[in-house]
């Protein structure tokens, strides 16, 4: 199983329980404003602890409450791109992007280092804002960023919350398309949670469809628009099919 | 037809009296010294070593709060435990006391008749040493660190230090690489304070150090030395101190902002 | 530092009110002997006992009141205290104080007077002065009290800036003083202070029984009496 | 086979020797004082006027930091002109003065003799009075407040400031209805370290205030006056001195959460 | 006129200079990320001081360098909504939405403002966040709270930066629809920023189209369709013709 999800948590009110598997290298996770999406996917990385679970990814146990493990979240080795960026305030761009190559099992040289972000920074198409401060940019300035800073490292796998939101058209194309070669040519294991059927369409990916912290349905783009499972999937795929 | 008074012009009114209250005593100082007796004070014997005295136990002084005191702000930052406030309560417990009292505090844990000096053997040669001076400015200056590196430390935005550790940051790196660099500016205006605080401080030196000119005579001890002889003579140290204060202040305000390498 | 090379130093402490006596007599002694050298340390009588207690490492141990130097010999920490100086107590008074009084009486005609308070020795004196004077003095002078302080010195410096018309302090504090001036005392009602040096259980002995000896001779009356004050009966 | 020190682990070590360090001396006092001098002390006739006093006094003179020094702390927080880092090292000078320099320096400023006494006019009655002491209190502590204060409305994002102004508030209400509750937790720990300070002080309030008892003759006078006399006294004024300010301290912390109403 | 908008301006390296009016009740600001868009609405808002230009609002002048006229942003009564959302961290959700109502002009009563502002939180579906503190919210319930915040009170005009962006795709369909229809009944101008070519059809915006700091072209969906000024232009019109 490259994915290995099972999870329960309590957040306030909300109540998380989820327990899937899958063999697809690109998840998808959809669903409504406060379905849990986010909150699994920070699970996954690790910065929230759920009550109980197993999660694996590609091979490696992150997390199990039956063997008591819980493992360190800079050794999850996961690209991590939260919903709020989080981009490091006193860290220009460059230096944001080219952070987490400093660090083991990366470990390059500050010069090498910057190298290797302009490049993933090209790969947004944001060679232009390598000098700049971060409070400086605009909203999808620095949501490129936050993309590039997770692509740089050579993670285990990928996790993506809403990476593409707040690109402008032809930038969530161009970006879409080269995340799409990215994994296909990598074939790293990527989680991304998406508002955009397109995404899923082009990254080939499963969908997980959660509502109100529990999977209610799972598969693949086509099994989606077979068999519907409730209204919002509906909406989702309608999406994607013309004006409305 | 008078207009009622913006909130504006009230706040102005209310700030500027306030820099006024804490500027007006040291211009009177100044004044109240005039230039000839300024050069006259700065050569008399007793600044030199005073002076000398003071930048280095300060400086030390400085060096411990920050290496001790940042790890302590971290975890009072970060902590929600019922044990944090009464942690940061008791690490707050020393600006109460009159340094005097501190002094004497001090002088009964670490002096010969301590009461932890069967405990802990033989510490009686700490009071009386310039090592003394360095401990009395901690005691009474850290505890101002400590509180403002901790409200520094809560603006750091935790989902910023997992993206980080995410990134391969162990937690000390994380903290070293962002916490840190991101609560700079905090850091320092705190640093500041307790820096600016144990140049001030006097009554827990004067009590657990004692007053030797060039040992543990620092310049406020030599001010206070001076004021029972000469109050002109002390208000010219003070000027002078005032002065280096004033200078290092404004040197620790500019300087963050150059190391951040940002505009 | 100490500028003097390997020798080490002698360490004198002494009551605030002996600052500049003891000045003169560290230049004295520094003069007689070029390999030495003194180290000054100056705080309230109290104080200094405490620190003795606390283990400091002293060679001398002067104060405004041989009761300190008693406890101290008490407890094995020094040695009997030598009475070297006799200090008088002053009425004095600044030049606002002046327009209102010609002698001690005059007092009660003042509404800002400052003491020290009945904890450091000069306050002792002042009230037994004052109770020496007669009760009605006494009570009418506390009655106009604004401040007890806690030193001779911070008594002088409330006269001298104008804050207080009238103080008592010592006749030694008058010399370096700035503005003020001294009211004669009626003969009955004079106290004086008699000042106690001993040996610290820790001296270098010789070192500082040379400057006991500098302390008694008449260089060091001399200075004594340069700074106001008197010889021991 | 001996394990490389983690971060953590080292951090921890230096953190728990600050707390040490800062609670030893008055876990020593505890010490040597002794229950049954603690009782005598608390009825000795000094105690409670200079507690009343002090209590009273701190407490007009937090009152005036806090209204004087919030629009302060907010125009430091908010100008990016040169002048502010000046206003910011003035402000901040009074802590590197000896406090009791600061008190002469009071009294050439305030008192009868003062520099400017003809300027402003007869402002002779304010020595040796219960203003005098909380000026001097004010003096001391307001600092404190003002560089933490200052801190904590830094992090006011001014986004949502504009916000506010574009819902209708005025200036001055985005400033009292966003930015202030916003800023609250690092303003009260602000308060709190200024409270702890003017609480504490003794030197300024000696020389410009004098000591009185049951007029001027704060807790801290009134420990430092028993310490000539009686150490024990001293100690046992200390403590009390601790515990309410400890108990204080607490409450300051404990109560902005009550009032935040969001857990 | 309803909107005059001439604007010059400089942030670090970037120029903006616009000068355009209209007629047309709501406006849509598209362009690429770091067009401008952002900036403009913040200009506006009064968040932000052009070096010179002129602002009207509904017969209303709102800055002119020319006359040397500055309103205070708190008189501009404006609905403005930033990209970054800015709730109020110290509210619960209800006292969010309900902070506007209680300052001129409304000044309405602490319960009465909080009645409006359920309402208003009933119109973008979010009763059930009203006790809640903003940080325990998902992105697209901030979303909606900060929607709903600016349109409780009852502003001159509306400015609304990505406002559907995090939201989800049945959420994103139901408000739109509710915005358009609030608006067709109060005639309330709007200046919307968006990358959805849906938004402007839902709501009949005219568009201007923006890049690097320029208008490029201005005009209704149809107009912009008929001619094409850039490839920009083309994408953003093509993402909801269907899958690509
Ligand atoms: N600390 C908390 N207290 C109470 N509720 C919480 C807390 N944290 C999260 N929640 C709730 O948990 C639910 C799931 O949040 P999550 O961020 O995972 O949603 P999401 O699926 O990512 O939504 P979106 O599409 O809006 O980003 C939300 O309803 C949120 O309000
Ligand atoms: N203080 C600044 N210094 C330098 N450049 C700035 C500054 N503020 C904004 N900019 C630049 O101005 C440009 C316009 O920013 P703006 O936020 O208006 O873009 P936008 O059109 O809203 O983009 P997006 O679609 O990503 O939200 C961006 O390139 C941004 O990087
Ligand atoms: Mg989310
Ligand atoms: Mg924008």
């Amino acid at each position: 199983m490259i994915w290995t999800v099972e999870l329960r948590a309590k957040l306030g009110d909300f109540g998380l329980d989820v327990s899937l598997e899958s063999e697809a290298p690109t998840l998808a996770l959809v669903g409504p404003n406060g379905s849990g999406k986010s909150s699994i996917v920070r699970m996954i990385a690790g910065a929230l602890s759920p009550v109980a679970g197993e999660l694996q990814v590609a091979g490696e146990v992150l997390f199990s409450s039956r063997a008591g493990l819980n493992v360190a979240m800079e050794r999850r080795r996961l690209g991590y791109m939260p919903q709020g960026f989080s981009l490091f305030p006193h860290l220009n761009v460059l230096d944001n992007v080219a952070y987490g190559l400093r660090e083991k099992p990366s470990g390059l040289s500050r010069r090498e280092a910057r190298e290797f972000a302009k490049q993933a920074l090209r790969r947004v198409d944001s060679e232009g804002l390598a000098e700049r401060a971060p409070e400086t940019l605009s909203g999808g300035e620095q949501q490129r960023v936050a993309l590039a800073r997770a692509l740089a490292v050579s993670p285990r796998a990928l996790l993506l919350d809403e990476p593409l939101s707040a690109l402008d058209m032809t930038a969530r194309h161009s970006v879409r398309q080269t995340l799409a070669r990215h994994l296909a040519s990598t074939g790293l294991p990527t989680m991304m949670v998406t508002h955009d059927v397109r995404d899923v369409a082009a990254l080939g990916a499963e969908c997980w469809v959660l509502e109100n912290g529990r999977v209610v349905q799972k598969g693949s783009l086509g099994e989606l628009r077979a068999r519907p499972s409730n209204a919002f999937v509906e909406d989702f795929l309608a999406a994607g099919e013309g004006m409305d | 037809m008078r207009r009622k008074p913006s909130g504006h012009s009230i706040g102005t009114l209310l700030a500027f009296t306030l820099v006024v209250l804490l500027v007006l005593p040291l211009v009177a100082l100044l004044l109240s010294a005039g230039t000839a007796s300024l050069s006259a004070g700065l050569s008399d014997p007793l600044f030199g070593p005073a002076l000398a005295l003071s930048l280095r136990t300060t400086a030390l002084a400085l060096v411990a709060i920050v290496v001790l005191g940042t790890p302590l702000a971290w975890w009072l930052s970060r902590s929600s435990t019922r044990g944090r406030m009464l942690v940061e309560a008791l690490v707050e417990l020393p600006i109460v006391m009159p340094p005097a009292v501190l002094g004497v505090a001090l002088l009964q844990a670490f002096g010969r008749d301590g009461v932890f000096s069967p405990v802990v053997g033989d510490l009686g040669g700490i009071p009386f040493t310039e090592t003394a001076v360095v401990i009395a400015q901690v005691v009474v200056a850290a505890p101002f660190y400590v509180q403002g590196a901790a409200n520094a430390f809560r603006e750091v935005d935790s989902s910023m230090m997992g993206v980080a550790r995410s990134l391969g940051s162990s937690p000390a790196r994380a903290f070293l690489r962002v916490a840190v660099p991101a609560a700079l500016p905090g850091l320092c205006v705190a640093a500041s304070l307790a820096w600016a605080r144990a140049l001030g401080e006097f009554g827990a030196t004067l009590l657990f150090a004692g007053n030797l000119s060039g040992e543990t005579q620092t310049l406020p001890l030599a001010i206070y030395t001076a004021l029972q002889a000469d109050v002109k003579l002390a208000v010219v140290f003070s000027l002078a101190l005032a002065g280096l204060g004033g200078f290092l202040l404004l040197l620790l305000r500019v300087l963050p902002r150059k190391v951040r390498g940002i505009q | 530092g100490n500028p003097r090379g390997g020798a080490q130093p002698v360490v004198v402490f002494a009551a605030a009110s002996l600052m500049e006596a003891f000045s003169g007599l560290e230049q004295a002694y520094e003069e007689r002997f070029s390999d030495r050298d003194v180290r000054l340390s100056f705080a309230g009588s109290h104080v200094l006992r405490m620190q003795v207690e606390q283990g400091a490492r002293v060679d001398l141990l002067a104060t405004a009141d041989l009761r300190h130097l008693d406890s101290l010999q008490a407890r094995g920490l020094a040695s009997p205290p030598v009475p070297f100086a006799v200090n008088r107590l002053a009425v004095v008074v600044n030049e606002e104080g002046l327009e209102h009084i010609q002698n001690l009486e005059d007092l009660l005609n003042l509404d800002r007077i400052v003491l020290g308070s009945a904890e450091v020795p000069v306050g002792q004196y002042a009230r037994q002065m004052l109770s020496l004077c007669g009760d009605e003095l006494a009570s009418g002078v506390m009655g106009r009290v604004v401040s007890f302080e806690d030193s001779a010195r911070l008594v002088r410096a409330k006269v001298e800036l104008g804050e207080a018309q009238a103080a008592v302090i010592y006749q030694s504090d008058l010399v370096g003083s700035r503005g003020i001036r001294g009211i004669r005392i009626p003969e009955h009602c004079r106290v004086s202070p008699v000042y106690g040096i001993s040996l610290a259980q820790t001296a270098r002995t010789e070192a500082a029984e040379d400057f006991l000896e500098l302390l008694r001779s008449d260089v060091g009356l001399e200075i004594l009496r340069g700074h106001g004050f008197e010889e021991v009966p």
